[in-house]
């Protein structure tokens, strides 16, 4: 792998950018891999990439119907944060987190990985309570947590409007200041290259259209070019993930809704960290270029169609306009959806299935890219092993009937 | 009528706040431009009366055709007959609008005509208040105001319907060519009142008594 | 935004007076203290979530406040069909061919 | 202020109305009908702005919504300043003031140039992800730097004074685009009597009509766009819509209409006028006549202002009366075109020469500007232009045919302009919105629209129909055709005539070769706005970015304020190039709305400060702020939380209201609580359904509290039933849950329980409740009261019919602080004058109006729940402790029984609802608190629940609290401690949760 540094910037710029390598191969998939995952994105990648470095297999394919990257990782506001309230998910997005905090380094690759604060308001009295509910569990679980008065929530964030004369008043905010944004479609492609690198084949363009069984056992995927054989395969296809677990014969606790988002036009800074209301619907950042970026609602019906419902893009400015009344004269750039697979209590599904071998990363709902590290780096662990990672074990599917749920719905910021 | 608790609950008199007694409407009744494109009139403390049943059943339609005087319309539809109006309002829902103060009689004549039929009959005349508009710019407020189409065409005289109306709910009502009225929930009327005041300002209001 | 037909009010209205209430055609098990706790978490939680051709539940909340079925693409989102509780669907295999438009 | 490149006669501005404005501080002229881009080029401005990434200058490229370079800042003072505004769509008004964007000092003198000059090959696509990586730490102060150099415009720092709002429309046709096919097809659809809706972008109707060298029956084509124009005027069920923009196609036909009422005269709305407005549109049926954008080509220094589109060279000079420079070059691959050279010859203006890329073209006007003795290179293109802050000149050589190589040094010429055109691109925006991919038609050179879930029609040239007369063809057809299809027969009117013109074909050239390899070579810009190069894209598909999507995402190529109208197509073809496959294969990115941006305030519309959620207010709210009450949000309610007197804040009121309720006797407005009125045989099963307790032996006159589960066995909801009638009872819920309760309750009866007789109806709204709690509530109501208060005639938990300040109320001996309590409930339009009589009798006994956070105070001291607070989705009634409101033995399975069952609801050691009292009685935990039974631990410490509700007590004299604690049903007297954020540790003792009167004889009193 060509090393990136800034040194190797100018000594490129001498030969005006003619020999920079290519960032993956584009490989001829072999008959058989020790482990395939279905699905090119941010989480497969990881996936593939931490089984490579840190599990040392290398015999690795992924294996993705598009281009990498190129679901959900590339259609999601890009906000980290790991201030979740119950122990399994704090803990589960915690070791995101902390992958997060070298990320670029780790995979020399700059994914812009920028702590600029994440701020969760409040605007009511039960909102108060469960912050502190909150913020308090993260202290006690090692994740940095602080909770604001109105005051001091209006002496951080300038431009929000913290007046009385709001419908639903800010009354205070929790903020997770090593919460922040990353570039999403860079942490994509800083793990293709480096999994790339250390042997795994990238297969793109590529439609997983079955599961193979031998004896009940998964032994590989047919795909739109062939039979891929695979000793465990590893299924992490987000909003298809009900669609994949219908090939291989079962069934999920899982929707997939449309989750819309925007930008605005490109303007001078003036949104520093990242604000979330869940009671006013709204989430709100601003990316170096200069866009706002703006997360909206999710909508009640399955839709695989990238795209949502009018009146939720409508809503969600609404809640911009009312946080910060001095935006209303920007203008609103490109709307978008992604399809987001909803599980009941808003918690990911990193699970072993009826099929042996056969393994599901899904379920991340709105909230699988601030995971991408973590999530790569247990389901990695548990595909190595055949044994779930100790982070990974209380979201197994089986909960769904034993009742074991996580509710994060609270915590899983705008309320979806 | 045991299986029932049915009882006046309009006082002899006594002080009777309709839902927008506050907003000061009497005050600012006839204060308005003549040339104002909205005239709003609170059409309040009436009488009304939500009436469930199967209407699909003869005898149903029968009995409340027999106690109120009125033909049990069909989906969409409005009837009215003097100061009385009978509305669909969904496919076992009905709402009766009588004269304050007949309500009471009004029910006691359905639960009459309706005995032994499975049946609901509520007052909610304290819920719910009526909003009259008419004037040359009412379907653009209502344009402004509601995703439903209140082209002629498609709300012609006599057809009532439930929609949403700004970011609530409500039920428009088209009782004469430039006549309209909104049926709203008493704890919803300050908002409405808000809305209508704003979204009417390029085309003027004016409150009528 | 979507336009429905409500089978009750016999309009087509815009998506903003309904909601959306899930798969339909998932009865209550009528002894559910018989069944397993694989069977009644299957009953809660467990979805078809199909990719094409879906029956699903709504309510006319604006409206008549009825609930309903509808027969849905979840890719091209065009509905077929709506119908009353209790009826069952005249369409239960995809009118034409696949449509365009799921890809980014 | 001469208007130096004004020609001194044509256009359609009216010379009689000079208008001043003002750009980066120097005042300026113009006339009324310029737009802000013509009055610029008029006074002959060049340079517009810095470009993002290398800051080199930049001018006037277009003259519609493609335009990249000139987006401006407008406004004259804070709270109106509009960021990124398209000079090529401002209407120029008196006193108008642009600015700018980027460029420092100014944007004639820049410093960054500088650097972009010479570190322009360090900034490659992709070079941030390249570098700025050590050390780690040092990220947030690079970071620093790079958004320094963010944004165009900027926001407004003071909040906008503007009022935007929403129309609803309906319409059997909505034409989009008022050029030649739009207005043709509105004359059709509305000429057969639909209801048309025509939307179009611009000032005025006519699109190209409105600067076309062609003819219309004879006559200039402006003049028939007037007359179409009159006769849809004259249509009473067509709308015309100018200055609006059709900017979102949505699903089922629904489209959105930015109209922008004002703009044109001023930065902000008259009194009461909404500023813009949002066209929410349902369509039967759409015609999309969005028209051509027309491609220039890429070639070296491209970029340098004096480079320009063709078309828009001629929309200056015949639309408004400005040549924007002296000496024109005009480098083409197609016919059309040429229409610059004859224009800029007729404006008395020099034509250098005319480059065409083809070999031996012989069109009418090619032949035209031949006849006219204009030089003509055939086989050749401008390779480079020269200059620094203005074209000085451009090199003319020969090309060879594919458009690969460079086969002849050429020559510079002398020039101040190069127009180019590499074809036209259909602008297929709209008709891709719901994913429908175009299609590449190597005929036309071009992207046409593809099937896509869309009610629609295209007309004229989105369709890849470009002659006029074909275009009015088109148009025509498609208003029969979509008027047709809803039900409208076509009714014949004048089509007007068209004199054929001869054209030939176009020629495929996007990247203009140059001797140099691209990455070598002068740079080529593809997308301006963010300075992509195609050097740039070179290197992306060399670095293996492949699919279109990634070639964008890398290169920014298309994430600009234009999304790429001008340079996505060059861009995609050159990246097809690089990698040896063809245009049909690349694809284009997806496209999403909006076509062109619209304000958050368009779209949100009045729906914000008092507007932006409804507010609920109790029939008595009047009475309450005449009291001076403190307001809490609950759902959309305003419910008085404390009525602070003489200064007194949140404890010293609570303190003094709790005190009034347990000494005497205090008063809640209770109307917020859901009530629903259920009649019919089969209420009593209905009600054993879907509580959690039994309902069977409830008496007529009786009222019980009961627990709501979902089907988890989760609580969710709670309140009073009261028996009125065998077959009639009174609900009531939470104030949060009443609209949740009720369509619960419907749900399941609609399409599980049909068969059960029930019906259910809301009277929340009906209902006023005012609730006397306290020692002197029976006293008090006698006052006002007919009914026989009797201790045991009337007992806890049963009701009474009666008067009440002389109005029939119904009564409700219920209590929710343990107090006597009676909750009166009088049709709402009597409440005020009953509440009158209450508080006039009550002065007796120091009657005391309490809010919610008193009635939480006092409730909590009972260990009575709120779910929602101390509840949160994860708890059963046994969690809570009240596995007596469950029915165990019910025959029926009602929902909640069968989920609270499961394996782990029934497990050991789940968390519980107890009590606890601070050790220390003065201190209060914080709500939501966590709690820990061994301090000693390090983090991450095991946590064994939190706290629900914690309040101070005056009448128990100590703090106390609710809190679910695992396993502590069984670990009374028990100790547990909360970390504070601050490092103490406030010790509790685990109790049972009700403090206050643990017999319940006060209540019964």
């Amino acid at each position: 792998m060509q090393r990136y540094s800034g040194f190797g910037l100018f000594k490129h710029s001498l030969s005006h950018n003619e020999n920079w390598q290519r960032m993956w191969r584009n490989p001829t998939p072999k008959p058989v891999y020790d482990v395939i995952i279905v699905g090119g994105g941010g989480h497969g990648l990881a996936t593939a990439y931490y089984l490579a470095k840190v599990h040392g297999i290398t015999n690795v394919a992924v294996v993705e119907k598009g281009w990498l990257g190129g679901g959900n990782t590339a259609r999601n506001t890009t906000i980290v944060r790991s201030n979740y309230l119950w122990d399994e998910s704090a803990q589960l997005y915690e070791h995101a987190m902390k992958l997060w905090e070298g990320l670029s380094q780790d995979i020399n690759y700059n994914v812009m990985f920028s702590p600029r604060g994440v701020y969760n308001l409040c605007h009511t009295l039960q909102d108060m309570r469960d912050s502190e509910r909150r913020v308090s569990a993260n202290r006690l679980n090692g994740i940095d947590g602080e909770l604001l008065d109105a005051k001091q929530t209006a002496a951080e964030i300038p431009y929000l409007d913290c007046s009385k004369n709001t419908r639903y008043p800010v009354m205070g905010a929790t903020v997770q200041r090593r919460g922040g944004v990353a570039r999403h479609d860079a942490v994509a492609w800083g793990y293709a290259r480096a999994a790339d690198a250390l042997g795994v084949d990238l297969i793109q363009q590529t439609e997983v259209i079955g599961f193979r069984k031998e004896n009940g056992v998964v032994i590989g995927v047919e795909t739109s070019k062939g039979f891929i054989g695979g000793k465990r395969v590893g299924v992490v296809t987000a909003g298809n993930s009900g669609h994949m677990a219908k090939l291989a014969g079962f069934r999920l606790p899982l929707e997939s809704h449309p989750l819309q988002a925007l930008v605005s036009e490109p303007i001078k800074p003036i949104i520093d960290s990242v604000i979330m209301s869940n009671a006013v619907h709204g989430y709100i950042s601003q990316s170096d270029k200069g866009d706002l970026v703006i997360g909206a609602g999710i909508d009640g019906y399955v839709g695989y169609g990238q795209r949502g419902s009018y009146p939720t893009i409508e809503h969600t400015l609404q809640a911009i306009v009312e946080m910060f009344p001095v935006l209303s004269r920007v203008r609103m750039n490109r709307q978008w959806g992604g399809i987001v697979d909803t599980s009941p209590d808003a918690c990911p599904i990193i699970s072993k299935t009826p099929v042996p071998n056969l393994f599901f990363n899904c379920g991340w709902g709105t909230g699988g890219f601030k995971a991408t590290p973590g999530s790569g780096h247990v389901f990695a662990a548990s595909l190595a092993t055949g044994e779930m990672h100790p982070l990974a074990k209380p979201f197994a599917m089986d909960r769904f009937h034993s009742g074991a749920l996580i509710d994060e719905h609270g915590a899983a910021a705008v309320a979806h | 009528m045991t299986a029932i608790n049915v009882y006046q609950q309009r006082p002899e008199g006594g002080k009777a706040e309709s839902p927008l007694f506050h907003a000061g409407l009497a005050d600012a009744a006839g204060k308005g431009k003549a040339t104002a494109g909205i005239q709003l009139r609170e059409r309040k403390l009436l009488g009304h009366l939500t009436i469930r049943g199967d209407g699909h059943d003869a005898a149903f339609a029968g009995a409340v055709h027999k106690a109120t005087g009125l033909e049990l319309p069909g989906a969409l539809t409005l009837v009215s007959s003097g100061e009385s109006s009978l509305q669909w309002m969904g496919p076992d829902e009905w709402l009766l609008v009588v004269p304050g103060g007949t309500e009471f009689e009004a029910e006691k004549k359905l639960r009459e005509a309706l005995d032994g039929q499975h049946i609901q009959v509520v007052n909610v005349s304290g819920g719910q208040t009526i909003l009259e508009l008419t004037g040359s710019k009412v379907r653009e407020l209502l344009m402004k105001s509601t995703s439903y189409d209140v082209h002629p065409k498609n709300f012609p005289v006599g057809k009532a319907v439930g929609t949403v109306f700004a970011k609530s709910q409500l039920v428009i009502r088209h009782t004469a060519e430039d006549t309209w009225e909104l049926l709203i929930r008493r704890s919803f009327s300050d908002y409405f009142w808000l809305w209508l005041q704003d979204a009417s300002q390029e085309y003027g209001l004016a409150v009528k008594a | 935004m979507l336009q429905i037909f409500c089978p009750h009010c016999g309009e087509l209205r815009a998506e903003e007076e309904f909601h959306a209430a899930g798969q339909a055609h998932i009865p209550r098990p009528l002894d559910p203290n018989a069944c397993t706790d694989q069977e009644w978490g299957d009953y809660l939680f467990f979805r078809d979530n199909p990719r094409g051709l879906h029956h699903e539940l709504w309510i006319h909340a604006a409206g008549c406040r009825q609930y309903f079925n509808a027969t849905r693409d979840t890719i091209s989102y065009e509905i077929f069909e709506t119908y009353k509780i209790g009826e069952k669907p005249s369409v239960t295999a995809k009118p034409k061919a696949a449509a365009p438009g799921e890809q980014a | 202020m001469s208007q130096i490149n004004r020609l001194s006669n044509g256009g359609r501005i009216n010379r009689n109305q000079p208008l001043t404005f003002t750009f980066n501080g120097t005042t300026y002229q113009g006339f009324a009908g310029d737009t802000l881009a013509a009055a610029l080029l008029a006074n002959g401005v060049d340079i517009i702005g810095r470009s993002f990434k290398y800051s080199r200058p930049r001018g006037i490229v277009a003259a519609g919504a493609e335009e990249p370079n000139a987006v401006l800042q407008i406004g004259s003072r804070e709270a109106t300043q509009i960021p990124n505004v398209r000079a090529t769509q401002q209407a120029l008004y008196s006193g108008l003031v642009a600015t700018s964007t980027n460029g420092w000092p100014s944007v004639n003198n820049d410093i960054m140039g500088i650097l972009g000059k010479v570190g322009g090959d360090m900034m490659a696509p992709g070079f941030y992800y390249k570098t700025f990586m050590y050390p780690q730490s040092m990220w947030m102060t690079y970071e620093k730097y790079i958004r320094k150099a963010a944004g165009l415009g900027r926001a407004p720092k003071e909040n906008d004074p503007d009022r935007y709002d929403h129309m609803n429309q309906h319409c059997d046709v909505l034409v989009v685009g008022g050029g030649a096919a739009g207005l043709a097809a509105a004359l059709a659809a509305g000429r057969a009597g639909a209801r048309v809706i025509l939307a179009d972008e611009q000032e005025e109707f006519g699109g190209q009509l409105l600067d076309s060298r062609e003819s219309l029956d004879g006559r200039p084509a402006a003049d028939w766009v007037a007359k179409a124009v009159a006769e849809l005027k004259a249509m009473p069920e067509v709308l015309l819509l100018p200055r609006a923009t059709v900017n979102g196609y949505h699903d089922h036909n629904f489209l959105t209409i930015h109209e922008r009422r004002f703009d044109h005269l001023g930065e902000v709305a008259p009194m009461g006028e909404a500023r813009q407005r949002m066209h929410r549109v349902r369509a039967k049926r759409v015609v999309l006549a969005t028209g051509a954008h027309e491609r220039p080509l890429v070639y070296g220094n491209n970029d340098v202002p004096g480079n320009m589109l063709a078309g828009a060279v001629s929309t200056y000079i015949r639309r408004y009366g400005v040549a924007p420079g002296k000496q024109l070059v005009l480098s083409t691959t197609n016919d059309f075109a040429y229409r610059v050279a004859l224009d800029w010859l007729e404006a008395g203006l020099k034509v250098v020469a005319i480059a065409d890329a083809r070999g031996n073209p012989r069109g009418a006007w090619v032949e035209e500007a031949r006849a006219k003795g204009i030089r003509l290179l055939t086989g050749s293109a401008v390779i480079e232009t020269r200059g620094s802050k203005r074209v000085s000149a451009a090199r003319i050589a020969a090309i060879d045919p594919v458009g690969h190589k460079v086969t002849s040094p050429g020559e510079w010429l002398e020039c101040d302009t190069v127009a180019t055109s590499g074809g036209y691109s259909p602008v297929v925006h709209l008709a891709s919105h719901l994913g429908g991919k175009p299609t590449w038609r190597e005929d036309l050179l071009a992207f046409v629209p593809g099937e896509g879930f869309q009610q629609r029609v295209c007309a004229g040239a989105v369709n890849g129909v470009f002659q006029l007369g074909d275009v009015l063809a088109d148009g025509f057809e498609a208003g029969v055709k979509a008027a047709g299809e809803v039900g409208f027969a076509p009714v014949s009117g004048e089509v007007p005539s068209v004199a054929a013109r001869s054209e030939d074909a176009s020629i495929a050239l996007f990247q203009v070769p140059h001797e140099k390899s691209t990455a070598r070579g002068p740079k080529q810009f593809v997308d301006l706005q963010n300075d992509v190069t195609s050097a740039g894209i070179e290197l992306a598909t060399r670095e293996g970015f492949e699919s279109v999507e990634h070639v964008k995402r890398y290169t920014a190529l298309g994430f600009g304020t234009d999304q790429g109208k001008l340079g996505n197509i060059n861009g995609l073809a050159i990246a097809a190039r690089s990698l040896g496959i063809s245009i049909t294969q690349m694809g284009t990115t997806m496209f999403r709305p909006n076509y062109t941006p619209v304000t958050f305030g368009s779209v949100a519309g009045r729906n914000c400060g008092a507007l932006f959620d409804p507010v609920r207010y109790t029939a008595l709210h009047a009475w309450h702020l005449a009291q001076g009450a403190e307001f809490e949000d609950v759902g959309q309610w305003k419910r008085p939380w404390y009525f602070p007197k003489n200064g007194e804040d949140l404890h010293a009121a609570v303190a003094r209201e709790c005190k009034a309720v347990r000494d005497s006797v205090g008063l809640l407005d209770a109307s917020t609580l859901g009530k629903i009125d259920i009649q019919g045989p089969d209420a009593r099963e209905f009600l054993n359904r879907v509580y959690t307790n039994a309902w069977t032996k409830l008496d007529v006159g009786k009222a019980r509290y009961g627990l709501m589960c979902k089907e988890d066995g989760m609580v969710f909801d709670d309140g009073v039933t009261a028996c009125l009638a065998d077959n009639h009872f009174l609900m009531t819920t939470t104030t949060g849950g009443a609209a949740r309760v009720m369509q619960w309750l419907e749900i399941y009866h609609q399409t599980e329980w049909p068969d059960l007789k029930v019906y259910f109806t809301s009277v929340t709204d009906h209902w006023a409740t005012m609730t006397l709690s306290g020692p002197n509530s029976r006293k008090l109501l006698a006052e006002v009261t007919d009914i026989d208060l009797d201790r045991d005639g009337f007992p806890f938990m049963t009701w009474k019919e009666g008067l009440v300040g002389g109005v029939p109320a119904r009564v409700f001996r219920i209590s929710f602080t343990g107090e006597l309590s009676y909750e009166i409930n009088v049709q709402a339009d009597y409440a005020m004058g009953v509440l009158e009589k209450i508080v006039a009798a009550g002065k007796a006994y120091n009657l005391t109006p309490y809010g919610t956070e008193t009635m939480h105070v006092l409730r909590a001291e009972k260990g009575f729940i709120i779910v929602g607070q101390d509840t949160d989705g994860s708890v059963t009634p046994d969690d809570l402790n009240m596995g007596w409101c469950v029915g165990r033995t019910k025959p029926f399975s009602w929902i909640g029984w069968r989920g609270m069952n499961r394996e782990d609801c029934v497990r050991e050691n789940r968390k519980q609802l107890v009590g606890l009292k601070p050790v220390d009685p003065n201190v209060v935990l914080p709500e939501g608190a966590q709690l820990v039974f061994d301090t000693k631990q390090q983090i991450p410490m095991a946590m064994v629940g939190h706290v629900t509700s914690s309040y101070y007590s005056a009448s128990l004299g100590y703090s106390f609290a609710l809190a679910m604690v695992k396993g502590g049903l069984k670990r009374m007297g028990e100790k547990v401690f909360a970390p504070l954020a601050d490092g103490r540790f406030v010790e509790a003792e685990i109790c049972s949760s009700v403090f206050f009167d643990p017999k319940g004889e006060q209540q019964n009193v």
